[in-house]
């Protein structure tokens, strides 16, 4: 950074000292070079840039860069023989599999619940209520709590004997179950916690786009003769498109980074079986048994699982100049 | 909210007045409901956090418990574990905020109201930031900070070993915060007028006067947003205290990460202790969501 | 096609605060089958909110709207058989043109599929947008974006049209040949309209007759030209002409008005009318004569300040003593800025008005032909 | 050496004893403080900065000081486990056989597997200082009388789970307390299989040439046990919560290390009378070893003193004081017992008689701690409700 | 106070897909100290961008703009002394109305702050909103912030004025007295002014000089009644003027032109300027001439198709044949729709244009008093 400054300074300089009698033409250029909006705006996105991009580029390259050698254990990594020898082992690894499927089906089910939900409250509260704000505040709560307390909540909600949910489903005469230890539910018990915590969040990003919509379109649909049903079904729903791609994908990346909440709920690196995503997988991988090289082999594919999502995220957002 | 006409949403003119107000009860239960779903969990954790181990077997989950079986024990010996946690995460969050919000803000009007060619294409790295799991980076992370920066070594004359770690969440927490603190400026940036920004320069005033004196002060309602996102966010961050610092013991242990440990002890998991535990970690956040909800909300939108 | 009718209907906005908004108060029109009804007042008059009662979109607050003598205040917006067309058009973005059209016909009738395209294709015909059937709103310019939201709503043949402001967010050159087309197809199909706008042009050239609001109440329901000529107060003699009418305040001494710098005498037929009490003295700028010579009746020493030339003609603004006004003359007329004319007010270009409560005391004669004012 | 010591010392001058270990709460805690209140009495001249590291069992502390021999930055010491779980440590510890086991003589004293297990790489890198036993199987001595059981008759597994069954008819209460946590069945896997195969197949499994057969037998025999026995939450309960169902009556038998037994005598329970323990059954005359210690990081910041602590944890002062409390006994073989409570004085005894000392599987003895994870892996994947036999099977002889 | 020249400056966007844009195109105008330049022409003809090249807000592709002879291509904008009033006023929202007008005197002078205060508080006095002086934007009413937009760039004092459409957001009424203010402002001051608009009464009114661009190119420079009455092409003609010019395509036969359904007899000072290649007759609405006899040379009789009444005129559609067009007639006379009128299109009004071209072939003849258009 400061060869830079001092180079532009330098710079600087020799145009003025040339204005003397220099040509004109080597002072306009520099000139235009200083003035150039992409030099004057360096000083404002440069450092940040760099900051960022050292720490999420840079280690995303390193990160790739470890996976190919063969780093476990103490001390450094060996950089000296690369192979793919982990990406073999991770596509051998039945365990990565188990973890992918329940990755997807999380990924799948906590989003597409989500947005119903998200979308349901939103409208529930686009129905002109008295205290709609409070409502708002009351449903996006959980969103404003970390994984590490909310899974404290459903650890006790989820409790076989004395949970609230047993009880609930207990006046149905059904369960009690073990929703955190039954492997064939227990996922569908974290993502109900998930959801619980972040269809708020889509209540609001719903909300945001329907309070864009121009109230003539309800106007016009009413006076074209559509119930408030079909109006919400054909004229205002279609238009909730772009807030639902977003609020896709930034669920989606939450439900990547559900990796805490298993964490807690679970008080380790592993949860239970049916539980186990990619997320935890690499962090137990890495961190608890020191297998690094393999731990990042993971993260690289947790990564290029995020960018099948951002990378048509972005274009779209990029075509549409919303950039 | 008060725009729309109220004809819009509930149809007074429309309906007879007796179906109108049965929608409306409907409508009104079916919120409550809701209200219930989402405050039951918390609801439950806040009354077993205050019941003697008597209560917590004699009373149901979401009852309070009797005078009788009232504790505030509990929330004791949870403030004690988890104090120097609070003042741990209370000094990397409150830094590391202000660092995010005030960079965001200038990489957001770099890339924005200063018109170059090939912005798009910085800003779109930028994005992307935001969506990037941590994963992917969390094992490179943590040997830069151990094995390159080693802050705690280089430093250790003028830093402890605490202080050592604390700093580095800082940097961490800082760099993988700039990305959605650029985003949220960026979109307040672009709608600022860019007639207004063309006339300071007419004015004569350079970029950075033209950053200082009209763009800063304009984004200050913007900087409350972000604040107010970017802490809760910082505070809540668990990954990054679990591998950074490590251990529940270190003296910069995070109050997320030491209420992961909370509870457990061989005579059984103390259920009302981490109740009470989760809910001295999330105060802070509970009052500034509950203090700027509307603020908060709007950060979530963007 | 329906007779359409309001009876003394008021709305009243209650705020968040409590306080309370009369939007629109006591009005009442009555509509004939087939009329083109312009409304017209200044911004927050009470347009908008009269037009949205009629469509159902607003609950009345008092008095009735009945369509052909059925009371329509409790029938939901959906049922009163009723078009809109929006000033932002309210396309719905997310459908094709088509779509679009046939939207209303599908929620609000029972139509067969084939039965709605070719009513479709029949009216999208007719607004000569049968090219843009499947286009989005979004790749329409402004001007056939405005021809879908009128075919949305002709699509529909509904009993009454609402429109609102439907022109202005066209450019001039467009704005004028709409106005034309509007005209020509409510000619067509005869169908009841009521059209809200804040222009001169398309209130004078549109309707059969203006019904001019001021701060929610009715101050005059006529044909354009009675407007014109014989406006029913001052608000109207204001509000309607471009540039607008002279006011001169003037008090009635004896045979003259007395104002500030200038008298004018009467005629004993217009001083019949008047009392001691302040009044508004009202002449047109086209009115306003220059002549060479001096000393008549009616005319005046007075100053040119600026001269605006229009091409067709000029708008002068002239001042007697410290009182401003404007004259229109023939564009080919040499004037000078800073030179001293002389100007008639031709006492049959008079109007007078009340000065407290703005009523026109006396409107300007008439020639013959125009007596009866043209329909 | 050049600037290792910067750490947590906060800049002594190098001599600064920084040990690292788990035992932050509860008994652990006392005997911790035992351990170093006596080692500061006798070395009050050393700088020691004991550093407890909790939370997630040990999980925090291997952590913690896999950052620190990662970073170059060891402490002197930190507790672990020896044997096959040194291996993970592979370049990075250093030896002590000449200045700790030699000087102190310790290779006598100790008992000869803990000997072994301290053995690393030619040399020795840890020092014992505690073993709980593996083997027990512990029960709440009401609810068995009420159930009619007499535990100590039960000479196999069959029996058993006969046993199971009359509790399971005579009584409300659970037969089997269990935590379905990976690591817990493991030690139930590991002691089923010493109780039904024998010691040598258990010997031969971790040695790697299993028995496939055995393996699978251990299987079904566990899986009988789990599937009708243990307490519903089992899979979402930890070891401590189930323990306290044989506290309260809700359960009869439990298998864990002794460590459990701390729990009765701090909630004042009375051995003998309201709980008991016997050797599960199947292995009765084997002791299943488990060993605390204390590791020898290589790049030792503080030489000398750690040398001195490390002598000092081996010798008698240090196994009673620390033992005592921990609830755990010590791995020398003559210690004085009258410093012990009654259990841990059979226990004691026991330990001397034993004729055999099966590793524990779960606790870092019988195999490297990345095997110990796979099997443990593999349970959670196939035998943690529902009991996939076949697949377990298959897992663990891939594994080993 | 600057003489400012463009020397064929052209103006290229070039798009994100690569293709190009030009948006001004070899544009040379000479513009007088102190004089009142109007840029006119439709939308998106480039005179914003012109402008903001001007103003150093867009790089020029070629060509060059000096100031007093100066070349000021390369200079920054903040360098320029040059001031700007935008469409949207552009004022800084959190800063007071002082704060708004200091703001360019403190970041372009080393003037101290007392002579920065006095000098804001007499242009506050001289634009009368020195009451509002504390007051930030939002507090203001639309024709007061358009002032304070303009007393921030009078603050200043700058060589040359650029406005860009500065009164397109007010409403017609406070337009129109805005456009006084303006004037005498300007003429007070004397400096160099650019003006953009797209209104016609703007454009003849208030300029020195009109420069007409359409689609990136000047189309003529010229007095407003030069340009109304003596259009260099038919683009000019048509676009000045409300309502339009009316147009007659026409080829000239002997010493007739001919076009469909009437026929047009010149005089041979005409037809000497023409040759064979088909022409476009041209004649304003206010000068067709509704008559009583028939039969005249100039004379048609025209069916009447929609009376457009305005009060003081009434636009008259009128038909030859299918050959629509438009004659405005004094708001007096009653005509009918559907009646047949003789109507006269008296040849010293006619204007003659090439119709590949556009060029103006023959403008109307004026009276003597206009043969040289008034200044
Ligand atoms: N939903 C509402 N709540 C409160 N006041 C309202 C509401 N809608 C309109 N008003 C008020 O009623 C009055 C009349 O409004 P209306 O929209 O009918 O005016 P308008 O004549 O259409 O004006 P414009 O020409 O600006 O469209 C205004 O004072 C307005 O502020
Ligand atoms: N930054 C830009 N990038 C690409 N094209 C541009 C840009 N700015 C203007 N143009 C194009 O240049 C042409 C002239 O635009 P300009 O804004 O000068 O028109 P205008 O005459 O001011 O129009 P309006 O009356 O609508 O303001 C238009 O075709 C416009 O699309
Ligand atoms: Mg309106
Ligand atoms: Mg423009």
């Amino acid at each position: 950074m400061k060869r830079v400054l001092a180079f532009l300074r330098r710079r600087r300089d020799e145009s003025r000292a040339r204005t003397d009698g220099g040509s004109t033409e080597s002072r306009s250029t520099a000139r235009r070079w200083l003035d150039n909006d992409f030099v004057r705006s360096a000083p404002f996105w440069g450092p940040p840039f760099l900051l960022m991009g050292f720490f999420v580029y840079a280690a995303i390259g390193w990160n790739f860069l470890l996976s190919l050698t063969d780093y476990t254990g103490f001390g450094g990594a060996d950089y000296s023989s690369l192979d793919f020898e982990n990406y073999r082992r991770l596509f051998e690894d039945p365990a990565i599999w188990e973890a992918t499927r329940n990755t997807f089906v999380l990924l799948v089910v906590f989003t597409i619940t989500c947005l119903l939900i998200g979308l349901g409250l939103a409208i529930l509260l686009d129905r002109q209520v008295r205290f709609g704000r409070g409502f708002r505040t009351i449903y996006l709560l959980p969103f404003a709590l970390s994984f590490i307390v909310t899974a404290q909540f459903w650890r006790w909600m989820y409790n076989v004997n004395d949970g609230i949910v047993n009880q609930f489903v207990g006046i149905f005469g059904i369960g009690p179950y073990n929703w955190l230890g039954n492997p064939q539910i227990v996922l569908g018990a974290v993502i109900f916690a998930l959801v619980w915590q972040f269809s708020g969040y889509t209540m609001v990003i719903y909300l945001a786009a329907l309070r864009s919509i121009p109230t003539d379109q309800y106007e016009a649909s009413r006076v074209d003769g559509a119930s408030t049903l079909r109006m919400y079904r054909r004229v205002i729903i279609p238009q909730l498109r772009p807030a639902m791609v977003s609020a896709s994908v930034t669920l989606v990346l939450f439900a990547l980074k559900a990796f805490d909440f298993l964490y807690a709920v679970f008080g380790g690196y592993r949860p239970r079986q049916g539980a186990d995503i990619l997320a935890t997988k690499m962090v137990r991988e890495a961190f608890g048994q020191s297998q690094w090289a393999y731990g990042s082999a993971i993260a690289i594919a947790l990564f290029v699982l995020s960018l099948a999502v951002i990378a048509p995220y972005l274009y779209n957002q990029y075509t549409r100049g919303n950039l | 909210m008060s725009e729309r006409s109220v004809s819009v949403g509930d149809e007074t003119s429309d309906e007879t007045t007796t179906a109108f107000d049965l929608r409306r009860i409907g409508l009104y239960a079916t919120m409550l409901g809701l209200v219930v779903f989402y405050l039951l969990p918390i609801e439950s954790g806040l009354v077993t956090s205050i019941k003697t181990s008597e209560a917590l077997i004699n009373t149901q989950p979401f009852a309070p418990p009797g005078p009788a079986g009232v504790t505030l024990e509990k929330w004791q010996f949870a403030f004690d574990t988890l104090w120097s946690g609070m003042i741990n995460s209370m000094l990397f969050t409150i830094p590391a905020t202000l660092l995010c919000a005030v960079l965001g803000s200038m990489a957001a009007y770099g890339l924005t109201l200063v018109d170059w060619r090939g912005q798009v294409a910085v800003f779109a790295l930028f994005i992307a930031g935001i969506f990037i799991p941590y994963q992917a980076v969390i094992v490179p992370l943590t040997q830069f900070w151990s094995q390159y920066a080693m802050l705690e070594m280089r430093l250790g004359l003028l830093l402890s070993a605490r202080s050592a770690t604390l700093l580095e969440l800082i940097i961490t927490h800082t760099a993988y915060g700039i990305p959605i603190c650029t985003l949220l400026f960026r979109s307040q940036y672009k709608t600022m007028s860019w007639e207004m920004i063309e006339a300071a320069r007419l004015d004569g005033a350079t970029v950075w006067r033209i950053y200082k004196r009209i763009v800063l002060p304009l984004s200050i309602p913007m900087f409350a947003v972000v604040f107010i996102f970017q802490f809760t966010q910082i505070w809540n961050e668990f990954l990054f205290s679990l591998t950074i610092i490590g251990s529940v013991s270190d003296p910069a242990a995070s109050a997320t990460l030491i209420l992961s440990g909370l509870g457990e002890a061989l005579e059984g998991v103390d259920y009302p202790l981490r109740m009470a535990g989760a809910f001295i970690t999330a105060l802070p956040t509970l009052v500034v969501y509950l203090l700027f909800a509307d603020e908060f909300a709007e950060g979530v939108e963007v | 096609m329906a007779h359409t009718k309001l009876d003394t209907v008021t709305k009243v906005f209650t705020e968040d605060d409590g306080s309370e908004i009369i939007a629109v108060d006591e009005v009442s029109i009555d509509i004939d089958d087939g009329e083109f009804l312009v409304l017209v007042g200044p911004s927050g008059c009470g347009k908008s909110t009269t037009l949205r009662m009629i469509a159902g979109l607003e609950s009345i607050t008092s008095g009735t709207i009945s369509l052909d003598d059925r009371v329509i205040n409790n029938i939901p917006a959906k049922d009163r058989d009723i078009a809109m067309v929006f000033q932002s058009y309210a396309l719905y973005p997310h459908m094709t043109v088509r779509e679009n059209m046939s939207f209303g016909l599908e929620e609000s009738t029972d139509m067969g599929d084939d039965e709605i395209r070719t009513r479709v294709e029949e009216t999208a015909e007719m607004m000569g947008i049968e090219r843009l059937l499947e286009r989005k709103p979004g790749e329409l310019s402004g001007g056939q974006q405005q021809r879908v939201a009128l075919g949305r709503s002709i699509v529909r043949d509904p009993a009454v049209f609402l429109m609102d402001e439907p022109l202005s967010n066209l450019d001039a050159k467009l704005r004028s040949s709409m106005r034309t087309e509007l005209q020509r197809i409510q000619d067509e199909l005869g169908v009841t309209t009521v059209y809200v706008t804040h222009d001169q042009t398309e209130a004078m050239t549109m309707g059969d007759r203006i019904a001019i609001l001021d701060g929610g109440v009715l101050q005059q329901v006529a044909t354009p030209l009675e407007c014109y000529h014989r406006p029913e107060n001052q608000f109207v003699a204001g509000f309607i002409g471009d540039p607008s009418m002279n006011f001169f305040d003037m008090r009635l001494e004896g045979e003259r008005l007395a104002g500030e710098g200038f008298e004018y005498p009467l005629s004993s037929d217009i001083t019949g009318k008047l009392d001691d009490s302040p009044v508004v003295l009202g002449i047109r700028p086209e009115d306003i004569e220059l002549i060479d010579g001096t000393g008549g009746d009616h005319e005046y020493a007075a100053e040119v300040l600026v001269v605006e030339p229009m091409g067709n003609e000029n708008n002068v603004h002239l001042r007697i003593g410290d009182t401003r006004f404007i004259a229109t003359v023939n564009g080919m007329r040499r004037i000078t800025e800073g030179e001293t004319v002389t100007i008639r007010l031709p006492e049959k270009a008079i109007h007078v008005f009340d000065r407290e409560t703005g009523e026109a005391l006396h409107n300007r004669r008439l020639d013959e032909e125009l007596a009866e004012p043209p329909v | 050496l050049s600037g290792g010591e910067g750490g947590s010392g906060g800049g002594g001058d190098g001599n600064t004893l920084e040990i690292l270990h788990g035992w932050t709460g509860g008994d652990g805690k006392e005997a911790a403080d035992a351990l170093f209140g006596a080692f500061e009495e006798e070395y009050p001249d050393i700088d020691l900065d004991e550093n407890p590291i909790g939370g997630g069992g040990n999980q925090t502390l291997d952590q913690t000081v896999a950052n620190r021999l990662q970073s170059n930055d060891p402490p002197s010491s930190f507790a672990g486990w020896p044997g096959a779980n040194l291996q993970q440590y592979e370049g990075v510890l250093g030896d002590i056989e000449e200045d700790v086991w030699n000087e102190a003589n310790l290779k006598d004293a100790h008992a000869p597997e803990a000997v072994e297990a301290c053995q690393f790489d030619d040399g020795f890198s840890a020092v014992p200082i505690g073993s709980h036993r593996m083997n027990d199987l512990f029960y709440n001595v009401e609810v068995v009388e009420q159930a009619g059981v007499d535990p100590s008759s039960l000479t196999d597994v069959n029996a058993l789970i006969d046993a199971f069954d009359a509790v399971n008819t005579q009584t409300e209460a659970t037969p089997f307390a269990m935590s379905l946590a990976p690591w817990s069945i493991l030690q139930t896997w590991a002691v089923t299989m010493l109780g039904t195969q024998g010691f040598e197949a258990y010997t031969n499994f971790i040695e790697g040439n299993g028995d496939e057969a055995a393996v699978r037998a251990t299987f079904e025999t566990l899986g009988q046990m789990l599937e009708n026995y243990i307490n519903a939450d089992a899979a979402s309960v930890d070891f401590t919560e189930v323990n306290q169902r044989i506290m309260s009556g809700d359960a009869a038998f439990i298998h864990q290390g002794n460590w459990v037994a701390g729990a009765y005598i701090n909630e004042g329970l009375e051995y003998g009378t309201e709980w008991d323990a016997v050797r599960f059954p199947g292995t009765d005359g084997m002791y299943g070893l488990h060993i605390d210690s204390f590791i020898y990081p290589g790049e030792n910041p503080s030489p000398e003193e750690t040398a001195t602590f490390m002598r000092f944890a081996g010798g008698e002062t240090a196994q009673v004081q620390f033992n005592q409390y921990k609830g755990s006994i010590p791995t020398r073989q003559e210690v004085p017992t009258d410093e012990f409570n009654a259990y841990l004085t059979d226990t004691i005894e026991d330990f001397q008689n034993a004729t055999e000392k099966p590793p524990t599987l779960a606790h870092g003895l019988a195999v490297p701690q990345s095997t110990q994870s796979e099997l443990e892996g593999v349970l959670n994947q196939n035998f943690a409700d529902p009991f996939d036999v076949d697949a377990a099977t298959q897992g663990f002889m891939d594994t080993v």
